[in-house]
C-alpha cells in the first residue's frame, strides 16, 4: 500500500480527539505513528491507538505538550519525518516550526512565515487589507494610549469592540456602547490581555451588531494553489467559543460562498500559505461580511467541511506536506447536503457549566447511519482535570438541513456518558428551538436562549415508570452506584450553584 | 406474593414501590399501592430494559440518576440508615458550615486565613479544573474555622475546603 | 418536526441490525416505533431501542418473526400505522403484503401484486423478456422433465446451470458443464429445491463464465416515477453469500450504468413497482449484462449506496408508503467517492466457518472519519443460536476505492468482538489481496482466494511482547476469561475441522 | 527483586516470563532469561497498554488469545495444575474417545445407536446453529459406546455428544 513517500513516521503532538483522528488518518495511508503523553494521559485512548508512545512530564501543559523541546528530542529519536500539531499547544507556535525545520523534521502546517504573517491578529488585518479583503472598520496597529483609542473610536463610530491583538478565545474582548465606557474597558482589556497573553496590545473594531461567524477552509499545496474548501457557520458560542457548528451555512448561497471563499484564498497566496487554514468573518444581516482572523492550522469544526465535501482534510494536509500537489481544482469542489458538530463537554450545564472531570463508568455511544464520533475518550477513563473538558465530537450528516438536525437529535438520546456530567441536554434543547431550526443564527443567539429557563419536554417517561426502574436499578444495579446515587443526597453543596467569576481559559 | 419495598424519591416526589424478590422476567409490583406488571431484562449491570403494557424504556443507572432515552431523571433511595446524617446535614443553617469542592479540581488560590471575619458571598477559595476556574464564597457572614486546602493542593468534589462558624 | 403524516407508529417486523436502523430512521422522522420479538431475542438490542415491544414465541422463526398473524394483532393492538418487513423473514411474502392490505395496514414495501410479478424466478424472467432486458439464455418456465432438459441445454449450448425456480442463497443450484452429467445433476437440484422451498421447479441458463454480480438499486413512487440510485458490486462471494459489497463498482462506467439503470427502471415500472428493490445482473468481462432476478425489499448492502448518493433509502420507503412524490428526479442523483460494507459474522473462518453463537464479553467498535456501524449487538449481548450469524455492517466510505479500502483495513484493526469468533481476520486477508485491490473479481474470487492458505502478515508483534503480554494478562485479567483460556487446551475438539456437510440455508 | 514465574505457551513455544509482584507502571521483567523493562497501563479488566522502548501495544484479553491491533495470538498459560489433565486428554490415542460439540447448537439428528459398529469419519451427529448445519464424524473406527444426546437437545461448545470406544 504504502509507495516511497517521504514521510514515513508521524509525531502527533497533541491529545484526546484531535490526536486520534491525525492517528486514524495516518494509519489509513500507511504511516507509523508516535504518541507523546503527560503522566495523567498515559491512559489516554491517544496513546492505546499509536504505534509509539514516549511520556513527556507532569500533567500541567507547560510542563508536556508545550514542551517542544522535548516534542522534538523524541521525535529524532524515534526517527518521525513530521510532526501534526492538531490545534491548541504548539499548532500556531512560529518559533516551534522554526525549530521543526531546523531540525529538519516536517511540520505539518503552514511555514513559520506565513504562520508569523498571519497569526497576529493585528498582522493579519492589514494582510487582508493589503489582499483587498472587507474587514470591520478600526484600527489595524495596536492602540498606542487611551487617547489614540478615543480618537479611532470617534473616527469608526459607537459601538466599538475592544480586541487583544494576540488574543482569542474572547480574552482582552470589551464592547464598549458610549466614548463614557471606553477608558475602562480600554485598561480592563488592555490587564486581562497582559494576564493571558503576555501582551497588552490590544485595538479597536466597529462592533457589528448581530453578526453571524462563518469561516472558509482553505487548503493550499507547495505548488501555488489554493482552494476554499466551502464555509462553516459557527454562529452558536457561549462566552465566544463554539458550541455547534455546520457546513452549508443556511444563510450563504452561491455567489456569496465564492465571494467569501475567493477572498481567502486570495489572502492565503498573499502570505505563501501552504496547509489547512481557515479565515474568519463576521457575516451582517445584509450579507455583507468581514475579516475576523486566520486560524493557521486545522479547526476543531473540520469534519463537517470533510462530510459535505466527502475530503480527509487530515490526509489532504499529510499529502500536501509530502510536498504532492493538490489532486483536485475548485470546481472538483462540490458540496452536498447538510452536517452538523456538536461538541461534547465534561461540564454542567445545569450547574452553571460547572467542569465535570472524572471516572466515565459507563458509555454508550451513537452509530448507524450518519453518525460520525470523533472521541478521546472510553469507559472506564478517568477525564483529567487538566486540559479542555471536549471529550468528544458529534457529528451528523443528513441531506438536507432539517434531517441533520433530526439525525442529531437521534444520535444525542443514543449517547450515553455516565459517571461524570455532560452537556448533552444542552444540544438537544437548541436543537428543538425554533430559532435554531429556522436558521435565525447569529453569535449572541446562544446567550440568549440560556436566560430563558428550560421548558420541561414533552415525552417525559411517566412518574411510576421512573420510580419502578430506579427501585429495580437500586435493588439490582452495581453496589457502588447505588451508594454514589445515596450519597449524592447527602451534599448539598453538590447543586451549590457557582456563581464565582469564570476565566474561559479554554483553547 | 413475599414483596420488599423501596422508597423512592424522584421529581420531588416520595413513592413506595413493592418489589418480588427475584425481579427478572414477567413481574407483579406495586408502585404507590397500585399493581403494575412489568417484565424485566437486565442486560448488564445497572442496564434494564423495562416493558409496562407494551411501552418499552431501556434504563440505565447513572450515579443518582436513571438515563432513559438519553434524559437523566434524578432519584434516591430513602434509605432509614441514611435519614439520620440527612436530617444532620440540613439542619445546621446557624450551626458550623463546610464549604466543599464542587467538584474535582486544583485549588489556585486561598484567599481567607484561619480566624478571618467574612461576609456572606466572600470569596474564600478559586479552584481550577479544565482550565475553568471556579471561585468559591462563603454561604454566610461568620468566623473562618478552619482552612482544611493549600495552594497547589488537589481536592476531590464533595471534600471539605473551608468550614465557616 | 413531526408535520400531520399518514404513518405515526410503525412496527418493525425483523430482527437485529436492520430492525436497528430502520427504526433509527423512523426516530429521526418522528415516528413511534413497536419492535416484536422471540423469547431469545428479549434481550436483543431492536428490542431495547424499541417504543413498544411484544412477544411473539418461542426461538425457532416459524414461531416467532415468520408469524405474520400475529404480528397483524401486534400492530392493531399497539395503534401502528404502517409494517416495516426488514430483509428476510416475511419481507417477500405476498400472502402477508395481502394480509396487511386487508387488515388496512400499511407494507413499506410493494404491493403484493408486484412482489408476485417479479418474486418468482421465472415470472421474473417472463417480465424481463417483456420489459426487453437482457438476460442470461435459457428456459423461461420451469422445466418439465429430464427430456426438456436435454433439449434446452442443447439449444442454449453447454456449460449450463440448473437452478431452482422459488430458490435462493444457492441451494438447487448445480453447474453442469457436458451432457452426460446433467440427468443426474437435473434429479439432484430437483431434489435440493423440494427440500429447500416446498417447489421442486427447476430452469436452467447458460453459464456466464467468471462473472461479476452487479446490482442496481430502484426506488419507485407510487405516482409513475422510478429512480436508478446507481450500482452495488457484490462479487465477492462464500457459497453463494454476499460477504463484501460495494458502490461504484470498479468496472462500471455512465455509459454502462445508465444502460443498467434504464433496464432496472423499465422492469420496475412494467410490474408497477413501488418502494425500494433491486435488480441483480450477472456483467460478464466484455459489458454484458443479464437479468439474474429481482428482490423485492430494501436490501442488507443498501448502506453502501447511501453514501455515496447522499440518501437515506429507509427514510425515502417511508416517505413513499406515506404517498409523497419522490423529491428528486434522475439528474439530481450524483455518485461521490467510493464505499465497501462488510458482513461481520459470528463464524471462524480459520476453522471451516464454524458458526460461533455465545456471549459478547467485549466489544470495541470502530469510528471515525468516514466509518459507519450498523450493528444488532452490545456487549455483554449472547448471540443465540436461532438465526443468521450476521452482528453487524461495517461500511467505509471514501473518495476513492483505495482510500475506502484502507479505512476499513482501519477499521477492521479497531474492531474487537471478544467471546465469540467473527470473520474479521477474512476481510483484513481480503482487502490487502492484490487482486481485491486491483478489482480483479468475480462471483469465484472468494473460493479462489479461501483455497490458497494464509499467508502470515508482516507486522506480527514480536514473540517476546506476545508472551509478556499474556503473561501480565493472565496474571492482572479476569479470573474467569483467563480460566477460559487454559480451559481451552483442555480440549483438542475445539480446534477440530469441522468438515461435515455444511447447509447454506442464511437468507 | 521478588519476581513471580509464569510459562506461557505461544506460537508453539514455551516462554519463561518472570514478573514482579506489583505489574502497573515501570517495571523490570524477564522473558527467557533476558532483561525486558517496559510500562504497563491497565486500562480496564483484562485490557493493558504495554510500552516496550518506546513501541506501544494495546492488548486486550480474549479467552484464550490475546488481541493486539485487530489480530489474535493464541496463548495457555502453563498451569503446573493442569498438566495432569492435558496429559490425560492428548495420551487417549487407542482409548475411549468423546465426540464434543464444536459449538453451541440444536441436535438436529443422531445417526448412530449405542452399540453400533462405526468407520472412521462415519457421521454421527448433525447439530444446528444459525442456520448452518455440521455433521460431526466419529475420529476412529470403533463401536458406540454412548450416545449422550438426543434430537432437539440444546448442547454447549465442548459437551460430549457421543462416546465411541
Amino acid at each position: 500500500m504504502t509507495e516511497a513517500m517521504p514521510i514515513k513516521k508521524v509525531l502527533i503532538a497533541n491529545r484526546g480527539e484531535i490526536a486520534v483522528r491525525v492517528m486514524r488518518s495516518c494509519r489509513e495511508m500507511g504511516l507509523r505513528t508516535v504518541a507523546v503523553y503527560s503522566d495523567v494521559d498515559r491512559g489516554a485512548l491517544h496513546v492505546s491507538y499509536a504505534d509509539e508512545a514516549y511520556r513527556l512530564g507532569p500533567g500541567p501543559a507547560t510542563e508536556s505538550y508545550l514542551r517542544g523541546d522535548l516534542i522534538l528530542d523524541f521525535a529524532r529519536r524515534s526517527g518521525a519525518d513530521a510532526i501534526h500539531p492538531g490545534y491548541g499547544f504548539l499548532s500556531e507556535n512560529a518559533a516551534f516550526v522554526e525549530a521543526c525545520e531546523a531540525a529538519g523534521v516536517i511540520f505539518i502546517g503552514p511555514p513559520a512565515s506565513s504562520m508569523r504573517a498571519l497569526g497576529s491578529k493585528t498582522k493579519a488585518r492589514q494582510a487582508a487589507d493589503a489582499a483587498q479583503m472587507p474587514r470591520v472598520p478600526g484600527s489595524v496597529t495596536g492602540l498606542a494610549n487611551i487617547d489614540e483609542a478615543l480618537r479611532v473610536a470617534r473616527e469608526i463610530g459607537y459601538p466599538v469592540m475592544l480586541k487583544a491583538a494576540a488574543g482569542g478565545g474572547g480574552k482582552g474582548m470589551r464592547a464598549v456602547a458610549t466614548e463614557a465606557e471606553l477608558p475602562t474597558a480600554y485598561t480592563a482589556a488592555g490587564s486581562e490581555a497582559e494576564r493571558s497573553f503576555g501582551s497588552g496590545e490590544v485595538y479597536l473594531e466597529k462592533l457589528i451588531e448581530r453578526p453571524r461567524h462563518i469561516e472558509v477552509q482553505v487548503m493550499a499545496d507547495m505548488h501555488g494553489r489554493c482552494l476554499y474548501l466551502g464555509e462553516r457557520e459557527c454562529s452558536v458560542q457561549r462566552r465566544h467559543q463554539k458550541v455547534i457548528e455546520e457546513a452549508p451555512s443556511a444563510v450563504v448561497g452561491e455567489v456569496l460562498r465564492r465571494r467569501m471563499g475567493e477572498a481567502a484564498v486570495r489572502l492565503a497566496l498573499s502570505a505563501s500559505y501552504v496547509n489547512a487554514g481557515t479565515v474568519e468573518f463576521l457575516v451582517d444581516s445584509q450579507e455583507n461580511f468581514y475579516f475576523l482572523e486566520m486560524n493557521t492550522r486545522l479547526q476543531v469544526e473540520h469534519p463537517v467541511t470533510e462530510l459535505i465535501t466527502g475530503l480527509d482534510l487530515v490526509q489532504m494536509q499529510l499529502r500536501v506536506a509530502m510536498g504532492e500537489p493538490l489532486g483536485l481544482c475548485q470546481e472538483d469542489v462540490q458540496l452536498r447536503g447538510h452536517a452538523i458538530e456538536c461538541r461534547i463537554y465534561a461540564e454542567d450545564p445545569e450547574n452553571n457549566f460547572m467542569p465535570s472531570p472524572g471516572r466515565i463508568t459507563r458509555l454508550e455511544r451513537p452509530s448507524g447511519p450518519g453518525v460520525r464520533e470523533d472521541s478521546g475518550i472510553y469507559e472506564g477513563w478517568t477525564v483529567p482535570l487538566d486540559y479542555d473538558p471536549m471529550l468528544s465530537k458529534l457529528v451528523c450528516y443528513g441531506a438536507t438541513r432539517a434531517a441533520a438536525i433530526d439525525r442529531m437529535l437521534r444520535a444525542l438520546d443514543e449517547y450515553v456518558v455516565g459517571g461524570i456530567r455532560t452537556n448533552i441536554a444542552l444540544f438537544r434543547r437548541i436543537l428543538l428551538d425554533e430559532d435554531f431550526r429556522a436558521a435565525r443564527l447569529d453569535t449572541g443567539y446562544l446567550e440568549r436562549l440560556l436566560l430563558v429557563p428550560s421548558i420541561e419536554e414533552e415525552d417525559r417517561v411517566p412518574e411510576d415508570v421512573v420510580a419502578l426502574a430506579a427501585a429495580l436499578l437500586a435493588s439490582t444495579g452495581r453496589r457502588d452506584e447505588v451508594r454514589n446515587g445515596m450519597g449524592r443526597t447527602d451534599l448539598p453543596e453538590s447543586r451549590w450553584a457557582a456563581t464565582g467569576r469564570r476565566e474561559g481559559l479554554r483553547a | 406474593m413475599n414483596l420488599k419495598t423501596i422508597w423512592i424519591e424522584t421529581d420531588g416526589k416520595r413513592r413506595r414501590v413493592e418489589l418480588p424478590e427475584d425481579t427478572q422476567g414477567a413481574i407483579e409490583c406495586l408502585v404507590d399501592g397500585v399493581a403494575l406488571s412489568a417484565d424485566v431484562h437486565t442486560a448488564a449491570a445497572g442496564e434494564i430494559s423495562l416493558i409496562v403494557a407494551g411501552r418499552q424504556w431501556h434504563c440505565l443507572l447513572d450515579g443518582d440518576a436513571i438515563v432513559i432515552n438519553g434524559r437523566r431523571y434524578g432519584f434516591a433511595v430513602d434509605d432509614p440508615r441514611s435519614l439520620r446524617g440527612r436530617a444532620g446535614a440540613a439542619g445546621g443553617a446557624t450551626g458550623p458550615r463546610s464549604i466543599k469542592a464542587p467538584m474535582p479540581g486544583r485549588v489556585v488560590r486561598v484567599l481567607v486565613n484561619e480566624g478571618d471575619e467574612v461576609a456572606e458571598h466572600q470569596g474564600v477559595v478559586i479552584i481550577e479544573a479544565m482550565k475553568m476556574q471556579n471561585e468559591l464564597k462563603s454561604p454566610r457572614a461568620g468566623r473562618i474555622a478552619r482552612v482544611a486546602v493549600a495552594v497547589d493542593a488537589t481536592v476531590d468534589s464533595g471534600e471539605v475546603l473551608v468550614v465557616v462558624e
